[in-house]
């Protein structure tokens, strides 16, 4: 087990009900991927938000990584949909 | 590369002549200025504002890399990006970016490159609020600004 | 297309703010508004000023020509274009270009369009006065300059 | 004969000494080619100033053209060097 800060923004935010939370996660939980499989478990919301798991953008530590990224050490995991800046 | 990169991410408007000052005051070695700004639009009518949400902190880091980005790979004199966020309304500014060289394309170049960059990169999210009360959903992300930005090669 | 063109040749100088509040103002249909602002360069310190030479008449005429084939071209909501006459000191501005449309890309191309037909087809010449006193001469046409205008493949 | 107004921009108008002026040029002088082939004839200044013949620009009634167009029924002939707008 170890625990990480989730933060989550525009419809991923809206759909989990929350803006951010800290979670404990299994130590199988290696990646990004793993960690959006096992948020599914966790709930409906969860399921809904995270359906599309493809779309889901992640950064860690405030820096952009892609699904296959390790999370451990990470400070702060974001979750979020494509972004529209500008 | 030394020049001052500026970025900011405020609720409160702009002012385009001021950012412009600051940036080229007092330097005679810059010969182009180009600036972009966003704006709201209405839709023809059909909305009323955009929220725009956006991650605080990473916006402003992930600016800045890309500002830094774009005045090394340009040679740029100077580059500013200022994002808004929360409401804004139609015909209200949403982003400014300010890109100064020696010559004309690198400043063309530069302030094209950070926007399309901020369009893709950044985190901001925009949702829709309709003239009749309702709430129209969330902007999506379009593949025309992917391709925007692919074309300049790069990996950010 | 009956968006407005603005076109000055003037000795006095221009404001970006007011420039680009008067083609902007009071429409919510612009997403996107691009302004070049050329200055005069110091030269590393060896030029004391420009004095910029035009043909009256043709001057206005010319750039109204180029403004209207970058609108036609580039459907652009709205173009402004001044160019200044006389004597200019490093820092100070030469040329004002604005291009506004709904999307970033076409008011990049726009903006970026007009001022590389300006350079090439435009009825002006500059004059450098070196630090020293003394007259550096007239400036050179560049044949970077004819290359940027045939990359749009227009004949003007 | 043909009477013709002349303005001339930068250093043409250096060299050849002043700004405009009103000429008559004789009937076989058809094109911008011939006109700038008669006016070398007039002096050394305009032989100084039009010397490199094919750098000099021309405009017909404020329009450019090449120096092959007609001369006949132009109100105004502008001859200058490359333009350096900008």
């Amino acid at each position: 087990m170890s625990t990480v800060n989730l933060v989550y923004f525009s419809w991923v935010r809206e759909r989990i009900g929350r803006g951010e939370e800290t979670l404990d996660v299994p130590a199988n939980v290696v990646t990004v991927a793993d960690l959006l499989t096992h948020l599914k478990t966790l709930g409906e919301e969860y399921e809904t938000a995270l359906e599309h798991q493809n779309v889901i953008r992640a950064a860690i530590n405030q820096e952009h990584v892609d699904h296959r990224e390790p999370i451990a050490g990470a400070r702060e995991i974001a979750l979020f949909p494509p972004m529209t800046g500008g | 590369m030394n020049a001052p990169v500026t970025v900011r991410v405020q609720r409160e408007d702009f002012d385009l002549n001021v950012e412009v000052a600051k940036l080229s005051s007092g330097r005679a070695d810059i010969g182009a200025v180009v600036t972009f700004s966003g704006l709201c639009r209405d839709e023809a009518g059909t909305l009323a504002a955009l929220e725009l949400e956006h991650y605080p902190g990473m916006a402003e880091a992930q600016i800045k890399r890309i500002c830094h980005e774009a005045v090394e790979r340009f040679s740029l004199q100077a580059a500013t990006a200022i994002h808004r966020y929360g409401r804004v309304a139609p015909g209200d500014n949403i982003v400014l970016v300010i890109a100064a060289s020696r010559h004309r394309q690198a400043a063309f170049d530069g302030a094209s490159f950070i926007m399309d960059f901020l369009k893709t990169s950044a985190p901001f999210w925009k949702k829709e609020h309709l003239g009749d009360g309702t709430t129209g959903g969330w902007v999506s992300a379009k593949d025309a600004d992917d391709r925007a930005q692919e074309r300049w090669g790069a990996d950010k």
